[in-house]
This record gives C-alpha cells, sequence and structure tokens, in this order.
C-alpha cells in the first residue's frame, strides 16, 4: 500500500515539473511582454537595464534555469514584474489560502450532497423526487457558475440582503460563493451517483442480500452505497480542477481576495513569474487531488488494494 | 500414428501470458497430438484447462510461445502470402457464446457473404442464392436473410454462425465449446447440423467442450487436458470404455447419469481440493497434490505422454 | 380426478403433429438497427422536446438579424433601453440591438461548440482506435501521454494557449480549445475498440480472411459510432461553456466579433441596472447546454444496444 | 409428512413498455418437511421466476405477483405479510442460493462480514461473536482452515469456494427450506459434483427441505425425491424421480430425456425438438407445448388441457390421457411402455 502511495506521490512531481516546463516555454511564445504594457515612454537604456534585472534578455533556456535554480535552492519563484519587490511565493502562501478554502469546501459540500441526492434519486426511479432531482441536476450542469454568481448576488445581498455584497472576513461572506461553486459538482455527482447506483442495484448480490432479510435501508448502507460510491469518485479528480476554474470568476463577483483574481490581472499584464506559481499552484491542487482519489479508492476497494501488495 | 492421413499436428505448443509482477500464466504448456482429415477430434477438461487457447493456436489467432502448428504439413507461421489465404479458406471457427458471435449490427446475408466475398467471385444473385442455399442447409428459412441478430434466438444465431463458416467450404472447424449457452433441446439441433454437414461435406473438427457426454457423441479421438497439458488421448471408445490417468477417471465419474438407479453418488471418486493456480505451477505432474495415487516420482518430474499399445496415450509415472 | 369433458368430438383426437417452420416462424417485427433506435428516440419525450428547442436556438442565431433587422454593430442613440416591442431584448451601453447581437453572438459560440467538439472526437476517436488496435508498448506509451496531458488543468492549459494566440479570434480560440480537449474521448473510443478487437465477430473476420481495413470498416467503425455519437453531444456543451468563460474572463473573443460569453461579460458590469444585457446571453448559454444534455441522454438510451427489448 | 410451503394459483408477470410478460400462468404445489422438490425446465420456463416469488423479492422489479395468488409456508401467509415481518420471514425460514457464484458475494466485504451478516441481523448477535460462528459455517461446508478465509475477500476464492461461502450464507440462520437456483450450473463438472455432495449431506444433516432449480436431469436423478417439469410459465408432469425418469408421460418430458446423448446412440443423429418456445408476452390459447409437440391434435390449439393423476403423485397436464385420444407408447429409448 505504501509503496503504491510513494510512487503516485513522485508521479505527481514529475506531472508538476512538466507542467511548470510547458507554462515556462508557452509564456515566452506569447507577442508582447510585461514592459511593453507599462513602459512605451522610458527612454531605451532603462529598459534594457530593466530587462537585465529579470535576466528576460538572456535565451530562453537560460531563464528556466535560473527559474528552476531559483525554486529548489531559495524555494522563491522569482519576483513579480508588474508589482515590482512583491515575491511570488509570499503572494501564494498569503492568497492561496482564501481559494483553496472555498474551492475545497465546494467540492466536499458538492460530493456529500451529491452522493446522497443521487441515490435518493435512484432509489425513487421515475418517482417525483427522481425527476425533480433530474431537473435540478440538468440546470446545475446548464447553468455556468459565474451566471449564477451574478444572479445569486443580485437576489441575495440586493433584494434580500441576507449576506454582504463583497469582501471577507466574517463566515457570512463565504456563504454564497460556496453555494454558487458547490452547486456545478453536486449536480454532477447526482447524475453519476444515481446511474452508478441504478448498476448496483441490479447486481446479484443486492438480491442476495435482500434474500438473507436485510431491509431495504441496510440493504443501501451496507451494500449499495460503498460498490456505487467507487464510480463517482473517479471523476471527483477532475471535477476540482473545474470547481477551482470557477473560482477566478467567483472571486472577481465577490471579490474576494483570492488567488483566482489575481491569476486573471497576472495573465492580462503578462505577469510571467506570478502566471507560473499561480499555474504551479493550481496544477498542484489538481494533481494533490487525484492523488487523494487514488487513495480513496484503495481504502475503498479490496480488489485494487490486494493487487498492489501482491 | 503415421497410418492416419494427418491434417493437422501440433508439436509441443507452449503459449505463456506474462501476467503482473513479472509472473507468467501458463496457458498451454507443451501440448503434442495430431488431428486426421475428416475425423473428429474431441478436446476436454476443466475451465483454465487451456482447450481453448489450444484451439486459437491452431488457427494461428495467438502466435504460439514455443513449438509449432502444421496445417497439411506445412508450419502456419511460415505460410507465405498466398498459402495464408488458403489456410484461411480452409481452417474456420465456431464461438461458444452465439450472443457476441455475429456483428448487431449486420443483417445476416452480409454477415454470411463477407467470407464469400474473400475467396469467390460471385455475382450478386449466385452470392443470394448461395446464402439460401447455406440457410436452408441449416435449417432456416429464407426471410432470416435480411434480419439483424437481435431478432433471433440463441440457437438460430449459433447456426448462423455454422452457415458463416460453411459459407467458405472449409476442410476444418474449430468449435470452440458450440453448446454451452443453449438449452439441452437447442444443443441437440446443433449436434445434428454439425454431424449432418460434416457427412455431407467430409471436413474435420476440433470439438471442444466440457460437456463429457456430447463429446463421447460426436467424436473419434478424444485428448483430456488439465492445466495446460495433454494427460490422455486415445479412441473416443477406448478412453470412455477404460480411461487410466486417475483425473480423466475422476473426470469422466463426475458426470452426472440421468438414471435414478444408477446411486451415481456412492460409485464416483471423490476428487478433494481445487484446480490449482497456472501462474507459476509446481514442478513434476500438475495433478500429484490431488492424485491419490501420487508417488515421490510424481512430485519431481512431469511424465511424458506414453502410448500404451492401441493408440492409447497417457502422461501418468504409475500406469 | 380424471375431470374429463367426455362429450368433445372424436375429430378434435386426429394427431396433426406439428410442421418445423411453424416453431421457427419469427415473432417479433422486422426493424433495421437504426429504425429500431429512431423509434425509441421518438417515444422520449423529453429527448425530442430538447431536439426542437436545439433546432429553435439554430434557426435564431442564423436568421436572428433577418427577423428582427436591426443590424447589430449600428450604433444608435437609444442607449441602454429596457426590453420593448421595439427592441425585444432592449440596446447594450452604445445602443445597439442586443435581439441581433445575440443572435450573432450565437452563430460564434455554436459554431465553437459544434466545429471544437466534432475536431476534438475525430482527434480523439483516431487517436484512441489507433492506440487500442495497434496495443502492447505503443498502446502504453500513448496512454501515458494521456495520462499527463489530462493531469494538466484543463482550462488553464485554455488560458495559456488562448494567450499565445493573442489574436483571439475563433480560430485561435478554437485551437485553444482543440489541443487539450481530446484525451477523454481518446481514452473513451480506446476502451471501446479494446472491447471490439477481443470479441469474437472480429476474430471470425480475421479467420475468414478479411482484410484489416475491411475489419475496421465494416466493424469497428459502425460499433464505436454510437459511443462516439453520444460523447459528441456531451462535448459541445462543454465547448460553449469553456468560450463563455473564456470571454468571461476577458481572454475570449474581442470586438468586433462577439459570442454569447462576451455578451454576458459585457452585461455584467451593469448588472444591477441593466439584468436584462446579461439575463438574455445567459439564458440562450443555459438553453444550449441544457437541450443538448438532454438530448445526449435520450440519444444515449436509445442507441444502448442493452436496452433493446 | 408434514406439509411445510403451499402454493396455489401462483401467478406472476412482468410489466414491460412492450406489454405484460406472463412468466407464471397459475402453478399450484406442496413441499413436505425435509423434502427435495426439483424444478426442471429450459430457460424462459418461469422456474427461477417460481423460486423467487416464494421470498417475495420482485418489489423493486417489475414483476409483480399478481392477487389471488396464494403462498402458505410453515402456517403463516407469505402474500400478507408486512414489510418488516417479510424481513423478518427472509434469511430465517428461507435461504436462497444463486447460479453465478462470481456475482453474488459483494466484492468490497470480507467472507465473513457477509455470512455474518445474516446472524446479526436475525439473531441479534454482534459482528464479532457472528464473525466467530462464520467459521464455523464455513468448516460445515468443508472451506479449508476457514479462520484465515474469513478475513479475505470474495475475488481471492475460486468459483467452487465461493458457492460453499454461498451456501454457508443460506444456511446461517438455520432456514426449514433452501431454495437453490441452478447452484452448479456455472461450476465445472468435478466442482458440481462436490457441490452437490455437500449439499446432500447437509440436507440428512440438518434436515432442511431443498428446492433445486436446474435445466439439467441429470443433477436431478438421485438428488431430488420429486420432479416438477415446467414449459411455458406452467407445470406440465409431476411425479417422483423414478415416475418422472422411468414412466414420464408427457411429450415435452419426453424430448427432454430424449435429448440426453447416451453411450448407445454414438455417432447417429440426436432426438432433437426443433423451434422455439412460445413468446410469453402474447396469450396462449390451448396447449403452451402444442407448436411443437408432434402429437398434436386440434383440441391441443383450442383448450389448455386439465391436469390428470396418472399415480398418487404423478400428475400431467395432457389431452393424451383422454379416453377418446389414440393411445401412445413412450418412445423406445425410455423403455417403452403403455400410458397407464
Amino acid at each position: 500500500m505504501l509503496k503504491y502511495i510513494l510512487k503516485r506521490i513522485l508521479y505527481m512531481f514529475f506531472v508538476l515539473l512538466i507542467v511548470t516546463t510547458i507554462t515556462f516555454f508557452l509564456m515566452h511564445f506569447i507577442p508582447g511582454d510585461p514592459l511593453t504594457a507599462m513602459v512605451q515612454k522610458l527612454p531605451e537604456q532603462t529598459k534594457i537595464n530593466y530587462y537585465a534585472k529579470y535576466g528576460l534578455d538572456k535565451p530562453v533556456y537560460i531563464q528556466y534555469l535560473v527559474f528552476l535554480k531559483g525554486i529548489f535552492t531559495q524555494g522563491t519563484l522569482g519576483e513579480s514584474i508588474r508589482f515590482p519587490g512583491r515575491n511570488v511565493m509570499d503572494v501564494l502562501q498569503k492568497y492561496s489560502g482564501f481559494s483553496s478554502e472555498i474551492g475545497l469546501v465546494a467540492v466536499a459540500i458538492g460530493f456529500v450532497i451529491g452522493v446522497i441526492l443521487g441515490t435518493l434519486a435512484a432509489l425513487k426511479q421515475n418517482k417525483l423526487p427522481d425527476r425533480v432531482l433530474g431537473v435540478i441536476a440538468i440546470l446545475g450542469i446548464s447553468v455556468p457558475v459565474y451566471i449564477l454568481g451574478t444572479v445569486f448576488q443580485y437576489l441575495f445581498t440586493v433584494k434580500w440582503p441576507l449576506f454582504p455584497t463583497l469582501g471577507w472576513g466574517t463566515p457570512a461572506h463565504k456563504v454564497l460563493p460556496i453555494l454558487c461553486m458547490s452547486f456545478a459538482p453536486l449536480a454532477t455527482y447526482t447524475r453519476y451517483m444515481r446511474s452508478s447506483v441504478l448498476d448496483v442495484i441490479n447486481q446479484d448480490y443486492i438480491t442476495m442480500a435482500e434474500a438473507k432479510g436485510l431491509s431495504f435501508s441496510q440493504v443501501v448502507r451496507h451494500h449499495v452505497l460503498r460498490n456505487s460510491i467507487l464510480p463517482s469518485l473517479t471523476i471527483l479528480g477532475p471535477n476540482v480542477a473545474d470547481v477551482f476554474t470557477g473560482s477566478f470568476v467567483i472571486e472577481s463577483i465577490f471579490s474576494i481576495p483570492g488567488l483566482g483574481s489575481y491569476y486573471i490581472t497576472a495573465v492580462n499584464d503578462r505577469d510571467f513569474p506570478m502566471i507560473i506559481g499561480c499555474a504551479m499552484f493550481y496544477t498542484a491542487i489538481y494533481v494533490l487531488s487525484l492523488l487523494v482519489v487514488d487513495i480513496l479508492y484503495v481504502i475503498i476497494d479490496p480488489r485494487i488494494r490486494l493487487a498492489q501488495d501482491k | 500414428m503415421p497410418e492416419r492421413d494427418t491434417l493437422v499436428s501440433v508439436e509441443h505448443l507452449k503459449q505463456y501470458f506474462p501476467v503482473s509482477h513479472g509472473r507468467i500464466l501458463k496457458a498451454v504448456d507443451d501440448v503434442t497430438f495430431s488431428i486426421a482429415r475428416g475425423e473428429t477430434f474431441g478436446l476436454v477438461g476443466e475451465s483454465g484447462c487451456g482447450k481453448s487457447t489450444t484451439g486459437r493456436a491452431i488457427l494461428g489467432i495467438h502466435r504460439p510461445t514455443w513449438g509449432r502448428v502444421c496445417y497439411d504439413g506445412k508450419d502456419i507461421s511460415r505460410f507465405t502470402r498466398a498459402e495464408k489465404m488458403q489456410f484461411h479458406k480452409k481452417a474456420q471457427m465456431i464461438f461458444q457464446d452465439p450472443y457476441a458471435c455475429l456483428d448487431p449490427r449486420m443483417t445476416i446475408s452480409s454477415i454470411i457473404r463477407e467470407g464469400m466475398d474473400v475467396h469467390f467471385s460471385y455475382s450478386r444473385q449466385e452470392a443470394n442464392d448461395k446464402i439460401n442455399q447455406l440457410l436452408a442447409q441449416v435449417g432456416l428459412t429464407e426471410d432470416y436473410a435480411s434480419r439483424f441478430p437481435h431478432e433471433l434466438s440463441g440457437g438460430q444465431r449459433q447456426r448462423i454462425g455454422i452457415a458463416r463458416a460453411l459459407a467458405v467450404e472449409p476442410e476444418f472447424i474449430v468449435c470452440d465449446e458450440p453448446i454451452a449457452a443453449l438449452d439441452v433441446s437447442i444443443q441437440a439441433q446443433v449436434i445434428n447440423l454439425l454431424l449432418k454437414v460434416q457427412q455431407e461435406r467430409k471436413h474435420g473438427y476440433l470439438f471442444i467442450s466440457h460437456d463429457l457426454s456430447m463429446v463421447r457423441h460426436i467424436s473419434q479421438h478424444v485428448g483430456v487436458m488439465y492445466l495446460g497439458s495433454m494427460v490422455e488421448m486415445a479412441p473416443s471408445e477406448e478412453i470412455y470404455a477404460h480411461p487410466l490417468h486417475p483425473y480423466t477417471k475422476a473426470l469422466f465419474s463426475a458426470i452426472p447419469t440421468p438414471d435414478p438407479d444408477a446411486n451415481w453418488a456412492s460409485t464416483r471418486i471423490k476428487l478433494s481440493g481445487e484446480v490449482p493456480s497456472p501462474i507459476n505451477t509446481p514442478p513434476g505432474c500438475k495433478f500429484c497434490q490431488r492424485c491419490p495415487y501420487a508417488t515421490a516420482a510424481c512430485h519431481e518430474s512431469a511424465p511424458e505422454l506414453r502410448d500404451m499399445g492401441t493408440g492409447h496415450e497417457v502422461a501418468c509415472h504409475i500406469i | 380426478m380424471n375431470t374429463f369433458d367426455l362429450n368433445l368430438s372424436d375429430d378434435l383426437f386426429t394427431i396433426e403433429g406439428c410442421n418445423a417452420d411453424e416453431g421457427e416462424k419469427l415473432l417479433r417485427p422486422h426493424t433495421t438497427f437504426l429504425k429500431d433506435a429512431w423509434r425509441r428516440l421518438r417515444n422520449n419525450k423529453i429527448a425530442i422536446a430538447a431536439m426542437c428547442l436545439l433546432i429553435l436556438i439554430a434557426l435564431y442565431t442564423l436568421f436572428g438579424t433577418m427577423i428582427c433587422g436591426y443590424d447589430p454593430t449600428k450604433m444608435s442613440k437609444e442607449m441602454n433601453q429596457a426590453p420593448s416591442l421595439k427592441h425585444w431584448f432592449g440596446t447594450d451601453k452604445l445602443g445597439r440591438d442586443l435581439f441581433a447581437r445575440v443572435s450573432i453572438g450565437g452563430r460564434v459560440s455554436m459554431l465553437i461548440g459544434v466545429v471544437g467538439a466534432l475536431i476534438t472526437t475525430l482527434f480523439g476517436s483516431i487517436y484512441g482506435s489507433v492506440s487500442a488496435f495497434i496495443g502492447g508498448k505503443v498502446d502504453a506509451i500513448m496512454m501515458r501521454f494521456v495520462e499527463i496531458i489530462s493531469s494538466i488543468p484543463y482550462l488553464i492549459v485554455v488560458i495559456m494557449l488562448s494567450l499565445m494566440m493573442n489574436d483571439s479570434g475563433v480560430k485561435s480560440i478554437l485551437l485553444a480549445l482543440c489541443i487539450v480537449g481530446w484525451c477523454q474521448t481518446a481514452r473513451l473510443v480506446r476502451g471501446q475498440v479494446l472491447q471490439l478487437v477481443n470479441s469474437d465477430y472480429v476474430t471470425a473476420a480475421r479467420t475468414l480472411g478479411v482484410s484489416n481495413w475491411k475489419i475496421i470498416l465494416r466493424h469497428m467503425i459502425p460499433n464505436t459510432m454510437s459511443v462516439i455519437i453520444v460523447n459528441l453531444t456531451f462535448r459541445i456543451p462543454n465547448y460553449i461553456f469553456s468560450e463563455a468563460f473564456l470571454s468571461y474572463v476577458g481572454l475570449g473573443i474581442s470586438s468586433p466579433d462577439t459570442s454569447w460569453g462576451s455578451l454576458a461579460s459585457a452585461g455584467k458590469e451593469n448588472m444591477f441596472f441593466h439584468p436584462y444585457q446579461l439575463f438574455f446571453p445567459a439564458l440562450m448559454i443555459a438553453l444550449t447546454m441544457l437541450s443538448f444534455t438532454l438530448f445526449g441522454d435520450g440519444l444515449r438510451d436509445a442507441l444502448d444496444p442493452k436496452l433493446r427489448r | 409428512m408434514e406439509r411445510l410451503l403451499e402454493v396455489k394459483g401462483l401467478h406472476v408477470s412482468f410489466h414491460t413498455y412492450a406489454g405484460d410478460i406472463k412468466a407464471v400462468r397459475g402453478i399450484t404445489f406442496g413441499v413436505e418437511k425435509g423434502e427435495t422438490l426439483a424444478l426442471v425446465g429450459e430457460s424462459g420456463c418461469g422456474k427461477s421466476v417460481t423460486a423467487k416469488a416464494l421470498m417475495r423479492l420482485f418489489d423493486r422489479t417489475s414483476g409483480e405477483i399478481l392477487p389471488g395468488s396464494e403462498i402458505t409456508f410453515d402456517g403463516t401467509d407469505v402474500m400478507k405479510l408486512t414489510k418488516k415481518e417479510l424481513h423478518a420471514f427472509r434469511g430465517a425460514q428461507i435461504g436462497m442460493i444463486f447460479q453465478d457464484p462470481m456475482t453474488s458475494l459483494d466484492p468490497t466485504m470480507t467472507i465473513g462480514r457477509q455470512v455474518g451478516e445474516c446472524l446479526v441481523i436475525h439473531q441479534g448477535l454482534s459482528m464479532k461473536e457472528a464473525q466467530r460462528q462464520a467459521i464455523e459455517l464455513l468448516r460445515m461446508v468443508d472451506i479449508p482452515h476457514p479462520e484465515e478465509r474469513v478475513k479475505s475477500y470474495p475475488h481471492q476464492l475460486s468459483g467452487g469456494m465461493r458457492q460453499r461461502v454461498v451456501i454457508a450464507t443460506a444456511l446461517a440462520c438455520n432456514p426449514k427450506l433452501i431454495i437453490a437456483d441452478e447452484p452448479t450450473t456455472a461450476l465445472d463438472v468435478t466442482i458440481q459434483a462436490q457441490v452437490l455432495d455437500l449439499l446432500r449431506d447437509l440436507k440428512q444433516r440438518l434436515g432442511t427441505a431443498i428446492i433445486l432449480v436446474t435445466h439439467d436431469l441429470g443433477i436431478v436423478a438421485d438428488f431430488s425425491d420429486r420432479i416438477q417439469v415446467m414449459y411455458a410459465g406452467q407445470i406440465v408432469e409431476r411425479g417422483t424421480t423414478h415416475e418422472i425418469f422411468k414412466e414420464c408421460m408427457h411429450p415435452y418430458t419426453w424430448a427432454l430425456l430424449r435429448s440426453i446423448p447416451r453411450d448407445s446412440q454414438k455417432g447417429t443423429t440426436l432426438y432433437s425438438l426443433n423451434g422455439t418456445p412460445p413468446d410469453l408476452l402474447l396469450p396462449i390459447t390451448g396447449c403452451p407445448f402444442a407448436s411443437r409437440c408432434e402429437y398434436c391434435m386440434p383440441i391441443c390449439r383450442q383448450q389448455l388441457p386439465p391436469e390428470t393423476d396418472l399415480s398418487q403423485t404423478h400428475r400431467i397436464c395432457c389431452w393424451l390421457q383422454h379416453p377418446k385420444a389414440p393411445k401412445v407408447a413412450r418412445p423406445a429409448e425410455l423403455g417403452g411402455g403403455m400410458n397407464a
């Protein structure tokens, strides 16, 4: 089991390295660079010094080596060009907390409620709750999260001022953004869970359990849930990525000082170190969630766990 | 057995499949036998004994890990393109699962035609006549030609599988458990069809099955396999009359006889334990852990097939 | 208890036996596979409603400007007007009629959705089937590559690529979306083809001597087609969503072209005063995704051979 | 012997969009304490549906036991049991063994817990206590070193082993009746023989009645006391094992017995019953076997034959028994002889 986890962690760093390399080289092919947006008027000489300071004048692969040296030796990701003096790593540490908090909580809520609603919909197949949940699930998938954000903000802060419109700090600030971001995963899991529960419920071992005299709720608790949750787990990983991309927008709508809005501004300003830093953060979260999903999968499904030990 | 006009001969065939963690699954382990032209060779054994893998190796579907298969005296892996085409015309296969052996999206006539278009150049009219003739031969009416597999029952589909094989007028057909998935009465229909077609066209069969009474009914020569090796081989009457290998004896005595007075349960040889896993099998005879007569020799070296005189070959140390 | 009714007439008891093919007569009506699937799709009311909605939206995007008669790019003095009989969807801050703009915006969004889905599904299917058909080491390497690509967050890469194109026209957005989007289809099709390669009827075709190309054309493609089509209907809304997201974040379509996403992001600014500017593009996005998903569900159930009675 | 189970006029039909599949069309039979009854017939004849109907296992499926069917087990009327009583009834009074051992065990649960589950629910034991009893149960079904096996998972066992675990589960609460739905069809010949020996031995030791559902007449020959042959949802012939094998009079039973290859017939064409069973979607007028029967008469196509007694235990539904019907001899290979 441990050997399996170590292998997955190594794999995770490998992917992270690849992403940073790709992002780094992609960045340098983008026409225009950070200075054009800022320094048209400056005389030629200051531009050259500026380039030299950030090492932008050297060939790309040398910059990459410098960048790598920076990570592994001092653990810094270089300085933000748009806001001189602000170290990328500090920004990441300071603001990533907010983003990951609402993001992961949203995924957790979406997963837990989605699993429950999906099971309910499957057990009451083709009856009213199933139909209603089906509609909610379809809406959850169809309505883009940013539109949902603006609508919720309009309804619950302007029309009926239940929550603060903008900003951060009190828990009340967190309710609306998390609600918006958890609606899409909730819908996805309801649909997935419903179809996998419908598959499991027709298996022979479920009829066997009923023939043993288990009541319906016992059958669901003991056998159905554990077997039907496995397929839903597999999409937990990719779903985390989708939810976090939603956070870029939600943070700008509710002006939450998360990494998302930072990332968007960095992208617009072509602030290379900042972009790479944020990209690495999101990839790390995503690959980490893939690892967590793998571990959960191995814990729940003995067939995979024992295949690893043999 | 030189006096038989051998059509197919399998020499020291080994088929190993790599399994996780570098271990090897020995599906077929050094099997040698030959099938005469126009003869039905029955291959019996329990699941996992390698009989289906052997059948597919004969048709060249898998490339053997070791040893070779000769058709008409020539090694099939060294066929030229033309010889390969001829081989595809002469040797055909019938499958076990009637629901998976026909392409769900093709009509019955296009399924049967597929082989014909490769080997013969019939005109449309000739082809349709041939198809109707084949349908009649397998006991189905012409209006089945435009139907789809999902509209037919298991027995009917199996007969379409046979018609597809007959379409290219083969010399030799490998039947891989053709009746396992069918009901008793439908099984008899398919077996009668196979026998009738064999009398008309004089082609040979390799009949693979775990239904020992049906194998006895249809085959002239029978080979018994256990965990990838051939343990006993003899003419059908000879082997059923007095089996020699302990496993064959136990296997034949386990066939339930449909006669209440035969008190089958008491006369049966009771085998203890389970079939061991074919992955890294122990040295010596594979049956030694379960064999009531196992001796020290059995645990060390694997017995070779020895001819006991009347063409009855056994692989066992103590006989 | 032999309770026989004795006064039955004698001729009732002459043995006639049965003719062989009477038992063989085909009981179910004759249906081809596609007719069968269409019949099942037809009586799935929701799927048909979704299909009609889709056709309606498509017509709207194509002929919307003709219907309302306004030029989507002509500015006028009637700025920020609420929806009225004159301007059905109202006007934006430059006085341009929103009904016309949402219509041509729809053209771009639908184009990106459909073309994007087609390209990635096509490329994914080819990649998946080649990988499955060759098998062995090649298959392992190709799948390892797919695994690495799909473990990079999808939209991060899209943002990077769209930055790289920088002229943010329809073509560049499409390219950005397609470069990464094909992994999921590739894995799906590979699984399906792997199943087929080992299926009995493909083995039968091989032993009949049918050439590889013929096997692919006659057996592989028809049997994977239903999986590919269903996957296609689920990919289209995905692309519309991604495009809208990019435009919303300011990286998508920039003027003079417009799309639902950029309209929505423009409408977001003064959402409190003129909610209709955001409402209509958002409504179109939601309706399109809704109908594609519902239609996709209906299609999947119709084409699924297991459900066939 | 004392009557354990009484079934009267059992009708079961499945509601599908294409119409109602009438899987069981009114059957009446009974089982004595400790007796072994075999339900024999080809696929689609309703034998498994009958077995499942005894425990009303159709709540979630589209199947429905039509009103008017009566099932009384050991004095209790199964049809009138409330949901809670039904859960207490299943598993404790009747145990069930399914066909495919590969899919009838929960892949994510250890063997011990699955066997013990029944004890926990019916006898209120703690799971720890139930696991200990599970070890005794596994030993009873000849599973080697049960102490380790208790902790292992289904995918680690072979087919034969798993079927033994399923048998142990069914016997956990010492039920009065075991329903075995094709218990050995998915197993190899030698393993099948071992499992049948095990069931026979348990039958003698525990005195539980067994209903064996199968299509293989070979197994039934020396395992069951009484046999009922089913076709298209009805019982066409019933009697003791000896009567069915040696004195059967129904053409379908003849066809089943003649389809089995005998040593004497080597190489000759086997008797084969052509045609396919009727489509249960459509209503059937007259005898369901009429379309495939060699001795079919006009009356057979018009009216359903009433059930007549050939002896105290041997009963048959066939117009050939009518005094006006021509006398038909039993086929030679079944030992000839005239009908009574």
